[in-house]
C-alpha cells in the first residue's frame, strides 16, 4: 500500500518531470539542445514506474521523455540536463546527448535511438540479472511504432522461452511521428500481441500513475517470481509533436492531429488530474503544492545554469571511450 | 534554368517519375508529411497507392519492395536517416543484391533506395551514418551520391528508371545547397563523373557534400596560388576511373574525401586504384579525408573533430604538395 | 470438388517429389550436389498448395524440399536437376543452385537460403498482384524456425493493414535444424501467433494433402477477396536430418531425434497413408500405381542424365548477372 | 606442443575460458550439438546454462549478449555463417559498437562474435560472405581474423578476455589447417601482426585462409628464385601498420590479399596506407587480390573464378615484380 508521503512523492516527481521536460522545450527553441522527443503529457507511466521499481531492477527508458529518468532516486538532474546541452559534465560527457540519457551508476540504461533496438537489450541484461542472481528485474519503456519491428518480436519470444525477469511497458501514445497505431498496428490493443507470445498483456490508462504503478509491480513481481515476461500497454498522449522545441512539428508544417484531439487530450492532463485527486483526498493541500512547485522550479532553474555554466567536452575527448584501452587516430 | 535546392531537385524527380510511369510507387514512414522536402505534395498529388506510408518495419517494407519489383513495379524506398537502414541489411545486402545473379538473370530488382546521412547536424551516435560506402562493398548495387541539385535530380531520374538496385546516397549537409536545375526533362548517367572545378596541381576526388567543401577549400587555396581539380564521381559504383585516372596524370597528386568513416571505404578504395593502375602518375602520398573511425558524438565542439570539413580537405591539400 | 483424375494427378506428383528429392539425396551422398535439405516426408504441402493454386497466383518456396517446384505445371524438372547439378541448362545456369530453385516463368518464386527472408518479400509479390490488378495472390512457404525471426513480425503485420493477397504458410516439421519448435517457440501452435495481428490462424495435419488442398484453397480466396493474409499451421515431419546426403546429420554425429519418434511419423508416410486410401476407395489400382511410379521413375531418371549429361557454365558466365546492364572487372 | 586443427583450437579457447571465468557464456543456434567442431563437448561440460542455444533470431540474441554484457557478462556469440550475421547488423553496428561511447565511457561491451566465412565451399550466393570489412568500416569493434590454429587460439582467448566487442572473423577453408598449438596456456595480443615467411622482394599482406595461399604462392615462386614475404596482420582493427610498412620499406613492393569483397574492403585500406604513409617505399604499383564484387556463385566452376586462390596470388606477385 502508499503512503500519503508515497503519493505526495509521486506527485512530486510528475511536477518534476513535467517541469523539467517543458524546460528543456524552451531551451531547444532557443537552440541551446537539439530538437527535442518531449515527454510532457505521459509523466504518469515514468512516475508509476520507478515507485514500482526497486534498488536492484534497471530500467531502460525510450527516446519519448527525455527527463524522464529524473523520477529514479540517485539521478542528478543536473547531469542529465549538461547532457543534453552537450556538456563534459553529463553523464555521457556530451557525447551522447538527447538521444542516450543514462544514469547507468542510478540503473538507468542508456537510451537507444535506433526504434526497438532496446527491446532484447534490455532482455540481455535481464539474463544476466538471472545469471548472475543478483535478484531484480528489467523494466523497458518502447513506444506504440516499435511494436512493429522485428526486434519486439524476437526479445519477446526469447524473453518468454528463457524466462527472463524482464517487463516491457509499450507507452502507446497513438502515434509513430505522425502514423497512428490505429493504421500501423494490425490489431486493436497492442497488448494482443502478447498472445503471440503466451504471456500476459495488458492494457492500462497510461495516464494514472497508480494504474502503472500496480500494473508494474504486479509485472515485476511474476519476472522476479521466475514466471517471465509481461506486456503492458499504457495508453497515453503526447501533448507536443513528435519533436518539440528546435524544428517542432508545427515549425515543420507537419499536421496530423485533429486539434480536438488534442485538446481532449490535455483534459486528461495526468499532474493536474492526480493533483485534483490528492486535494480531494487531503492528501495534498495549496501550501504542500506550491512548496512542491517552488522545489521543483529551483531545482529545474539549477539544473539548467549548471548546464549552461559547464564547459563543453575537450576536443581531444572526441577520440576517446571508443574502447576502453585504446584511442585510435 | 532555375535555381533550386538540393530537396527540391529531389522532389522534382520523384515527382517526375511518378508521373511517367505507374509502376513507380514510395514506401517509407511518415512519407505523407513530406518531412524535410523530398517528399513535398506527392502524397496530395499521388495518394495513398502510390506514396505508402508504413509502420516502423525497415526491414519488412524492405522486403516488400524487392518483392514488388519482381512483377515489374519500380520502388522507391525513403528511410528517413541512412542509419535506419542497418535493421534491414539483410534484406538489401542478402536479398535485392542477389536474386537477379541467384536466378541467373531470371529477374531484376528495380529498387531505388533513398539514403539520406545525417552526419554533421549534431544527430549523435546513432543517427549520423552514411551507407554509401557499405553498398560499394556488397555486389548488386549501383551507388549515386551527388552533391549538386543538377547532379540529384538527373541521377534520381536515371536510379529510378534503372533496372538495378540503385542507392541514391545524399548528405543532410547538401540538402539545402542551391544551384541550377533546367526546367526541361533530363538526365544524368549513372557511372559518370564531372570535373566541378579544373585544376592542375592537385586531384581532389570528393563525393556528396564533401565536393562542396572541396570547391570551398579550392577557392582558397588558389588564392595562395594553388590550383585544384575537384572531381566529383557522381556515381561511385560503378565508378567511372577514367576520370580520376586521367586527372591524375595531369595533376600526379591525390586527395579522396568521403563523408563516410574512413577504414573499408569508397575513400580507401580510390586511394588503392591510384596506387595501382594511377602509380605510374603518382608524385606524392595520397591522402584521404574522411571521418575519424569513431561513433559521432551528440556537442558540436566533438563532432566537428571527427568530420571531414573544408579545412581538413585544405590541409591535406597542403600536404600532399609538400 | 475434387474428381479422381485430380486425385491421382496429386498422388502421382507426391510420388514425384518423394522420388525426386530421394534421388538428390542420392546425389549428394555421391557429392555431386551440395548438402541437401530434402523435404522427403513433407510431399503432401507442397502438392495439396499445387492444387490450389490458379495460374495467376505465385509460389515462394522455402529451403526444405529442393523439388517442391517439380509440383507445379510448368516446371521442368530437368531444368531443376540441372541447377542443383550447377549445370548451365539449369533454370539459373548454376549460379543459384539449390538454395535458390527457382522457375520464375512458370511463377514458382526463388528460394531464398537466409531463413525468414521471403516472408516480407512475398508480401511485396502479392502487393504487386494488387497494385498492377492481375488478379491472383502469393503463398510462402516458411519453416518453425522462421516464426522466430523478425521479419516475420514485420512481413504479417504489413500484409494484414495492407489487406494484401497473401497466405503463409508454415511448414512446421518441429525442428529447426535440432532444435525443437516445442522449446523455440513460445507458443504451443505457431497458428497462435496470428492472434498478435488479427488475422486467421489454422493448424493442419501437413501429411494429409487434401487438408493442405482445402487449407489453402479457403485462404486464397479469402487473400483474393481483399481480406488479407492467413496463417497455416501444416504440422509434419522430415525424414532425414537438417541436411541430407553430402555432410548428413548422421555423418556428423548430430543426434536429437528420438528413434521412436522417426519411425513414428515414417509411419505418417503422407504418400503411403494418401495411397492406402485413394485404393481403398478404389480410385488407384495395383494397375496404375505400378505404371506411375514407372513413369516417375523414368522421369527422374531422365532428369539426372539431363543435369549430368549437362555442360557446366563457362567460367566467364561469373561476371555476368550481376547487373542487367553491365559487367564489373 | 602438439599438431591441432584449427576448429580444435578454438574449441579449446571456448574450453578454457568457459573453465576460466563463470562470467563466460555463449549464445547461437544448435550449439548443443558442436556442429562444425569448433563447440565440440561444450554443451555436455557446461550445460544449457552457459551453452544457450537459441531461436533463429540472430537480432535478438546479438541485443540480449550486449545486454547481458553491461552487467559483467562476457557472452561469446556464434552465428553459424557470417552470413547470417546480416539480420543482426543493427545491433552490433548501432548498438554494440556504440554503447560505450554514447555513455561516454560508463558502459562496456565485452561480446566475442565467432563468424565464419564458408566463402570456397559452394555454399551459393547467401552462404558465403566474410564480414571482416564491415567491422572494420563500423567504429567500435576490434576484429582479429586468424590463419594457424596457434593464432587462433590465442586470439579467441585474448578477445574473449577483452572489454570491448570482438569480431573474431575466420574462414571454413582454414577449418581444417593444422598447426602447433602449445599445450600450456598462453594469449596472442590484439593489434600484433606476425611475418609467417621472410622475404626480400615483396611484403604480402594477407589475413585469414588467404595467408595460406600466400604461403603456397611464396613456395611456389621460391623456385623461381623470388623471395616473398608473407606479413599475416591477424587483427585487423587495430591494425599493426608498422609491421607492413616496415616489412615494405624493405621489399618496396605489396600485395594484398583479402577473402572479402575487394571494394571498400580492409584490402583497399592497406593499399592505401601504402600509398600514404609507404608512399616513399613504393617501387611498383600496389595490387588488390579479394573476392570479385559478385555474389559467390554456387556452382564451382564460376566460384574460383571470383574468389582468391593462390595462383591469383601468384599472378599479382609477379605482375608487382615486372
Ligand atoms: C528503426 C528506426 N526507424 C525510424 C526511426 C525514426 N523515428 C524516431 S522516433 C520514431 C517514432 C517512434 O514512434 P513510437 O515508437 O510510437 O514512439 P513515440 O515517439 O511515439 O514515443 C521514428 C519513426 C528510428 N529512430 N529508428
Ligand atoms: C538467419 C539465418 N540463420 C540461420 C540459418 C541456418 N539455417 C538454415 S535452415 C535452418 C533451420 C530452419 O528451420 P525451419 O525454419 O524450421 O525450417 P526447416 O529446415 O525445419 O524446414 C537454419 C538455422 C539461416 N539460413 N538463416
Ligand atoms: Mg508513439
Ligand atoms: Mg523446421
Amino acid at each position: 500500500m502508499l503512503s500519503n508521503e508515497d503519493l505526495i512523492e509521486m506527485y512530486e516527481k510528475m511536477v518534476l518531470l513535467r517541469q523539467a521536460e517543458e524546460k528543456l522545450v524552451e531551451q531547444s527553441s532557443k537552440g541551446k539542445v537539439w530538437t527535442l522527443l518531449a515527454g510532457v503529457g505521459q509523466e504518469a507511466i515514468p512516475v508509476g514506474t520507478v515507485k514500482a521499481l526497486g534498488p536492484e531492477d534497471y530500467w531502460e527508458i525510450s527516446h519519448r521523455g527525455t527527463s524522464d529518468a529524473a523520477a529514479r532516486d540517485g539521478v542528478d538532474l543536473k547531469r542529465l540536463f549538461a547532457e543534453v546541452h552537450g556538456r563534459a559534465t553529463g553523464y555521457s560527457k556530451g557525447k551522447g546527448g538527447n538521444m542516450h540519457v543514462e544514469a547507468f551508476e542510478a540503473k538507468v540504461l542508456p537510451m537507444l535511438s535506433i526504434v526497438g533496438e532496446s527491446i532484447p537489450v534490455s532482455a540481455g541484461v535481464a539474463l544476466a540479472q538471472k545469471m548472475k542472481n543478483t535478484g531484480g528485474a528489467t523494466i523497458c519503456f518502447f513506444g506504440d511504432g516499435a511494436s512493429n519491428q522485428g526486434v519486439f518480436h524476437e526479445g519477446l519470444n526469447l524473453a518468454t522461452i528463457w524466462r527472463l525477469p524482464v517487463v516491457y511497458l509499450v507507452q502507446n501514445n497513438q502515434y509513430a511521428v505522425s502514423t497512428p497505431a490505429s493504421y500501423a498496428v494490425s490489431v486493436k490493443n497492442i497488448s494482443e500481441r502478447a498472445k503471440g507470445y503466451g504471456i500476459p498483456g495488458v492494457t492500462i490508462d497510461g495516464n494514472d500513475v497508480l494504474a502503472v504503478y500496480e500494473a508494474v509491480s504486479e509485472a515485476l513481481k511474476r519476472a522476479k517470481e521466475g514466471e517471465g515476461p509481461t506486456l503492458i500497454e499504457a495508453i497515453t498522449y503526447r501533448w507536443y509533436g513528435h519533436h518539440a522545441g528546435a524544428g517542432a512539428d508545427e515549425q515543420m508544417g507537419w499536421i496530423y492531429r485533429p486539434e480536438e484531439e488534442v485538446e481532449e487530450w490535455k483534459k486528461k492532463d495526468p499532474v493536474a488530474n492526480f493533483e485534483k485527486k490528492l486535494m480531494a483526498q487531503g492528501i495534498l493541500t495549496e501550501e504542500k503544492k506550491t512548496q512542491i512547485w517552488d522545489k521543483v522550479n529551483k531545482q529545474v532553474e539549477e539544473a539548467v545554469e549548471f548546464a549552461e555554466s559547464s564547459p563543453f567536452p575537450d576536443p581531444s575527448e572526441a577520440f576517446t571511450d571508443v574502447y576502453t584501452d585504446l584511442v585510435l587516430p | 534554368m532555375s535555381q533550386k535546392m538540393f530537396v527540391q531537385a529531389i522532389n522534382e524527380a520523384l515527382r517526375e517519375e511518378l508521373r511517367r510511369d505507374p509502376n513507380v510507387f514510395m514506401m517509407g514512414e511518415n512519407l505523407e508529411l513530406g518531412m524535410f522536402g523530398a517528399e513535398a505534395g506527392l502524397y496530395e498529388e499521388f495518394g495513398f497507392e502510390r506514396i505508402r506510408y508504413t509502420p516502423i518495419s525497415e526491414a519488412g517494407f524492405t522486403g516488400l519492395a524487392t518483392g514488388a519489383s519482381l512483377l515489374g513495379m519500380r520502388p522507391v524506398v525513403e528511410y528517413g536517416a541512412a542509419s535506419f537502414m542497418y535493421v534491414a541489411a539483410d534484406q538489401m545486402i542478402s536479398v535485392a543484391g542477389r536474386l537477379r545473379y541467384a536466378t541467373g538473370g531470371d529477374v531484376c530488382v528495380p529498387v531505388t533506395y533513398l539514403a539520406m546521412s545525417m552526419g554533421g547536424g549534431g544527430a549523435g551516435p546513432q543517427h549520423s551514418d552514411n551507407i554509401c560506402s557499405l553498398f560499394v562493398h556488397y555486389p548488386g548495387f549501383k551507388v549515386v551520391y551527388p552533391s549538386t541539385p543538377y547532379d540529384a535530380k538527373g541521377l534520381l531520374k536515371s536510379a529510378i528508371r534503372d533496372d538495378n538496385p540503385v542507392v541514391f546516397a545524399y548528405d543532410i549537409r547538401s540538402a539545402m545547397v542551391k544551384g541550377e536545375v533546367p526546367d526541361e526533362e533530363y538526365l544524368v548517367p549513372i557511372g559518370k563523373g564531372d570535373i566541378k572545378r579544373e585544376g592542375k596541381d592537385v586531384t581532389v576526388v570528393a563525393a556528396g557534400s564533401t565536393n562542396t567543401m572541396a570547391l570551398e577549400a579550392a577557392d582558397e587555396l588558389a588564392k595562395e596560388g594553388i590550383s585544384v581539380e575537384v572531381v566529383d564521381p557522381r556515381t561511385i559504383k560503378p565508378l567511372d576511373k577514367e576520370l580520376i585516372l586521367s586527372s591524375l596524370e595531369k595533376t600526379g597528386r591525390l586527395v579522396v574525401c568521403l563523408d563516410d568513416y574512413r577504414d573499408s571505404s569508397f575513400a580507401s578504395d580510390v586511394a588503392a586504384i591510384a596506387a595501382d593502375e594511377g602509380f605510374k602518375f603518382l608524385k606524392a602520398p595520397v591522402k584521404r579525408v574522411a571521418r575519424a573511425q569513431v561513433p559521432p558524438p551528440y556537442t558540436t565542439v566533438l563532432e566537428r573533430e571527427v568530420m571531414p570539413d573544408k579545412d581538413k580537405i585544405a590541409r591535406a591539400i597542403r600536404e600532399v604538395l609538400q
